[in-house]
């Protein structure tokens, strides 16, 4: 007879080569998710440290971007961020130097040379369309994009994210609203944490689920496990076949855990409970994915150092950079209010 | 040249536009099958079909949201809100996105869309159809503010709008769209954003305007005429960016302003008008610089008297020209 | 054996007998709805004559607005209405003079002194809120009625009225969101006629019956034939009692027929197949209600002159009344722009 | 009498008419169990419950447009905007329907509302945590506005809003909440809506401002002070309705007008003070009216050399002070 463990790592292998994917597609989100944590990371301890004076982020979201992004295609497919979404930007193809130079506010951050606050991503050459703060705001530019791929043929979908606190926005509505009349091809997220800022799911919404909202449009709607890449991807993939096929859109719920403070501005111990805080951290997706990727074989002790010390190379590298960048000069400041003639 | 009404010259430049650039597409509330409620986009739907003229579901922040990620993947959107009062849904949209997508994009992604509203009184239309919504707008960096007076600039207008790589709203008055004919050149032209014309020239005092008030204004100017006040009027045609060299040398020139518009007056659109004079133009000035406004309640009432006791008209702005004319 | 006829009355009578209601509830309903209808002609009469320059209006909509306001309270509780609320407003307490006043736009209407267009129904008295042109912003005021309702302990509940279209617009998710998750009693009334001035339903959204949209913030949702009096009535009852309990929300969509064009400005022949404006007729709600009540044997040829000739009379004597009235003072145009320490 | 700073002032005010008056209700994003992301409502919702204090979803639209119905069925709500920046998506429901409740119900229908926002840069908020947008309200027959700049004066004003029987705009500048200092009497107090203050006479130049920028119109008064210029500071207070007696007044003394406001430029809310000087002060001024603003850009930049370009600050306000002074 088979041992147990035998048997558990041939259930976890056929769990993703089911879907299509070997070891190492698994180690690249790995990868991804990690980079993003440690980059994510060292932004709270130079904002801890006075360097910069703000910091937001995904801590917690990782997975949930990992398993969306890794079903796109990330050269052809246009991607619309929120502030939480530092995977999924990396994974669209921005730095760690990129991300830092935003931290900083420097000249050479590509999202908004210095204008904007951390979070706001933004690249045309990666279709990450730029970011604003208003929550909300974000839906239908995605719907828009789609519209766009969709009239122009260009065979691109779209994919958007939110949190939870941003489906109470009248735009959130409008935005599946249009994209499912029109069948646009887009994937509309939500990262669902629980909270948005101090104000938990309840009074945020009287349903538990999201997803159970886009029977309302008339389109498929899933509640996933953000904490498991590959329920993650899964269902992310059917969306975006779906879209890709030109049936329309999906609205793909993600339960993520918010690890962080909701920005270094907030002190969540104000109002979340220390067992909760402690209870999250089971879930945190990095944990549950290396386990995985152990369990399957995937990744071992000398792997996970491999991938752990490039990445600390990358993080040590981008924090440098880009605190020895220099910051916008204020000469600059009235450009790229209207276009330039000759600009860039 | 043909004599059309301003309603036929914004039609046609929409037709001229889409069938020179297939990236061109309108999209509002009823624009398709019923060519729009006023008829701006008749004939639209049949010719280019319901992929380019959207009939959008009610909802102007999402008309407006969606028209911003067409134009950053590629499209040049054309929006319809059905009427200027209800533009305020979209207001985030156009102020804190299309607004600034390029300045907070440090230049990297541009929003080339055209926003056009009919505005504007004295249409029986009351509170909500009624209203002068330009100065909510021609306050934002970012924005282009556009209001024709004159059919011939509004197709010129409308088309440089539509090539421009900026958002741009195109106001255009009710009451204007089947009152004046003028003469609209055949074809393909462009009248420049950001350029005021000087619809009448005269020598004793300067009056500025657009939209409806500019044709109150000139009915005005002759009437003075006949008493010899050589009244100049000035169509600023571009809110924003505003034309200040025109503003300034028409002072300059009469040394006397007159300012005009529909809205109620205070912080009305005209109010910078007077405060770039009385800073860049102060001693230059022999009178003080009068307004006529719409007055100060928050819109157009409905029943006849009160419709007309809200509307400045020709009678009002001569009776300003004439005390302005005594200083 | 029993006759067919005598059978169908038998099963009628049952019908609105285990509703609850007499034959006199019934005549009551009908008498508002054939009075909504007779007004509402008159208005377009008047305007076809030129004597007033617009008229918008609820023909079709009239069995929807009967069933629903015969099942508040209509002393206690609150109703927001909308422009094809002639129905409604009359069954709230507003006179057929009141009416045409505000249509003429003279001195006394009650809404708005002649301010506003017709269509935009307010009274204190009758605990109708003011109404605006902009579409959708109603529906929140509403929540905040029906909170303040709870909060003060009085007992009453509200009712908001929107068409199809409205329910594009992001203020009518907020506002059911707002509502279902502190459990607001207000009933939500959608008079679905299938078109947004002449945009059909199916580029409105994607779904056939917008009350699916009620899963999606967890409370009921109705579809109901908005033709069918008794049906609306049932449905709206249910509603009613279940905020008067305490217990929050409910969506109920009526099915109705836009018999005219959109308003007095519009051409309904342009965008709406013959055969469709032909069509509609057959479910007219007070053709339909007529039929009813004269199988019930609650009205005969007698009852049914004795009603009409009523309303007529009411019909006339409003647009003498009316057309008499005098227009407001221009003086008064500045007024109530801000509350007056004497006003009135 | 205690020195507080701004932002315990605006929270004593709330405390003590939320206690004063069963009716006053807070409602908010996160200004229940977090006390708002600046502590204006710390302390309530323990102290009266989530009925009254109520974390509301993620809607702005909503926010007010539920109050609206709050108001109309007799409560007296205190909405809190997050940011002044994130107002636009109610921007409908404050114009549309707070605003002119009264003027179209014909008096029938009041909208007692307070709407508070935090507004305003120099704080590291960048384009969307910076804003200053009280122009876009000021213009609105029907709501009345407010920026409060001493601490004493906030907790009147605020009080004063909250009993006033329409809608107000409470604007409440970030950088001021912890700045300074100010004497804050105890208990009840009103300050009135509608009434400037002169916290500087002087008989040189008037100088109009409000929020910050008063602040800085301060400490540059003081400074070209020891040039021997004697400047007046007006503290606009309420930004509707103006106070255009002390205005005038002001100006009729001085012959010389400083505005100082910290948004861009054009159409600003100073448009306005200078648009009635040009017309109504006309020959009191012995100099061009001089503004002093935000540059014409979108918003305020987040990397700090772009942030302190922005600003107007003492420094500038000084220079323009020397620069009227020698006219
Ligand atoms: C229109 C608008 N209102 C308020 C804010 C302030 N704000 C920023 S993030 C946030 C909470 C967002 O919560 P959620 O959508 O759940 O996302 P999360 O941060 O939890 O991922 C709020 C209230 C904003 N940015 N925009
Ligand atoms: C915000 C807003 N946008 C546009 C309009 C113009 N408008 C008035 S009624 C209407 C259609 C409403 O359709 P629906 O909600 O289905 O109601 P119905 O008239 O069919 O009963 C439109 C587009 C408006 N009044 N308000
Ligand atoms: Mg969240
Ligand atoms: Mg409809």
């Amino acid at each position: 007879m088979e041992s147990k463990e035998a048997r558990g790592v041939r259930e976890i292998e056929s769990r993703h080569q089911a879907l299509g994917l070997a070891g190492e597609h698994l180690l690249e989100m790995y990868y991804y998710m990690a980079l993003a944590r440690a980059l994510d990371e060292r932004m709270w301890v130079l904002q801890r440290a006075g360097k910069v004076p703000f910091v937001i982020s995904g801590q917690g979201h990782e997975g949930a971007q990992a398993g969306v992004m890794y079903a796109i295609d990330r050269d052809l497919d246009w991607f619309v961020p929120y502030y939480r979404s530092v995977c999924a930007v990396l994974m669209k193809g921005m730095t760690p130097r990129e991300l830092m130079l935003s931290l900083f506010a420097k000249a050479e951050d590509p999202s908004s040379g210095g204008r904007q606050m951390p979070g706001h991503y933004g690249h045309p050459r990666y279709k990450i369309l730029s970011t604003s703060s208003p929550v909300g705001t974000q839906y239908p530019h995605a719907v828009g994009i789609a519209y766009a791929a969709k009239v122009r043929k260009t065979g691109e979908i779209c994919v958007v994210s939110i949190g939870d606190g941003g489906t109470s926005q009248g735009d959130w509505h409008e935005a599946l609203n249009f994209a499912s009349i029109h069948r646009c091809p887009v994937v509309f997220v939500v990262e669902n944490n629980g909270y948005a800022i101090s104000v938990p799911q309840e009074l945020q919404m009287a349903v538990r689920d999201i997803a159970v909202r886009a029977q309302g449009y008339g389109i498929p709607g899933y509640t996933v496990d953000g904490s498991d890449v590959l329920a993650v991807y899964a269902v992310a993939k059917e969306a975006v076949e779906r879209a890709r096929r030109g049936e329309g859109p999906s609205l793909v719920e993600c339960k993520v855990v918010r690890l962080t403070a909701h920005s270094s501005d907030d002190r969540q111990e104000k109002y979340r409970p220390v067992e909760e805080l402690e209870a999250i951290r089971s879930v945190d997706p990095l944990v549950v994915f290396r386990h995985y990727l152990e369990r399957a074989g995937i990744m071992d002790e000398a792997k996970y150092t491999e991938i752990h010390t490039r990445i600390r190379e990358e993080v040590d590298d981008a924090t440098t950079y880009a605190e020895l960048a220099p910051y916008p000069d204020p000469l600059t400041a009235t450009r790229h209010v209207y276009f330039e003639e000759n600009g860039e | 040249m043909a004599e059309l009404r301003l309603i036929d010259a914004i039609n046609q430049a929409l037709h001229e536009e889409m069938e020179r650039d297939e990236r061109v597409l309108v999209l509002g509330e009823d624009v398709g099958r019923k060519g729009g409620v006023f008829g701006a986009t008749e004939g639209l739907y049949d010719r280019f079909g319901g992929e380019r003229v959207i009939d959008t579901p009610l909802a102007e922040s999402s008309i407006v949201g969606v028209a911003i990620g067409m134009a950053a993947n590629g499209l040049l959107p054309v929006a319809e809100i059905q009427f200027a009062d209800f533009i305020f849904p979209a207001m985030n949209q156009i102020l804190s996105e299309a607004a600034r997508m390029r300045y907070r994009s440090n230049g990297a992604f541009g929003c080339p869309l055209v926003i056009r509203a009919p505005y504007g009184g004295g249409v029986h239309g009351a509170l909500y159809h009624s209203q002068s919504v330009e100065a909510f707008f021609a306050h934002i960096p970012g924005l282009k503010v556009v209001v024709p007076y004159h059919p011939g600039d509004a197709k010129g207008l409308l088309k440089a709008s539509i090539r421009d790589p900026d958002p741009v709203l195109f106001f255009e008055h009710k009451k204007l769209y089947r009152m004046v004919r003028g003469e609209v050149p055949e074809g393909d032209y462009i009248v420049p954003l950001g350029k005021a014309a000087i619809r009448r020239e005269g020598k004793d005092l300067s009056v500025f305007a657009y939209g409806l008030m500019l044709h109150e204004a000139l009915v005005a100017a002759e009437e003075v005429a006949k008493e010899g006040i050589d009244a100049e009027v000035v169509d600023l045609r571009t809110l924003r960016p505003l034309d200040k060299e025109t503003l300034l040398a028409s002072v300059r020139k009469t040394n006397r302003a007159l300012i005009v518009y529909e809205d109620n007056g205070f912080l009305g659109y005209g109010a910078e008008l007077a405060a770039i004079l009385a800073e860049e133009a102060f001693f230059d000035l022999d009178a003080p610089i009068m307004r006529v406004t719409g007055p100060e309640v928050p819109a157009v009432p409905y029943a006849p008297p009160l419709e007309r006791w809200f509307m400045p008209d020709a009678r009002r702005i001569a009776e300003a020209m004439r005390r302005l004319a005594q200083y």
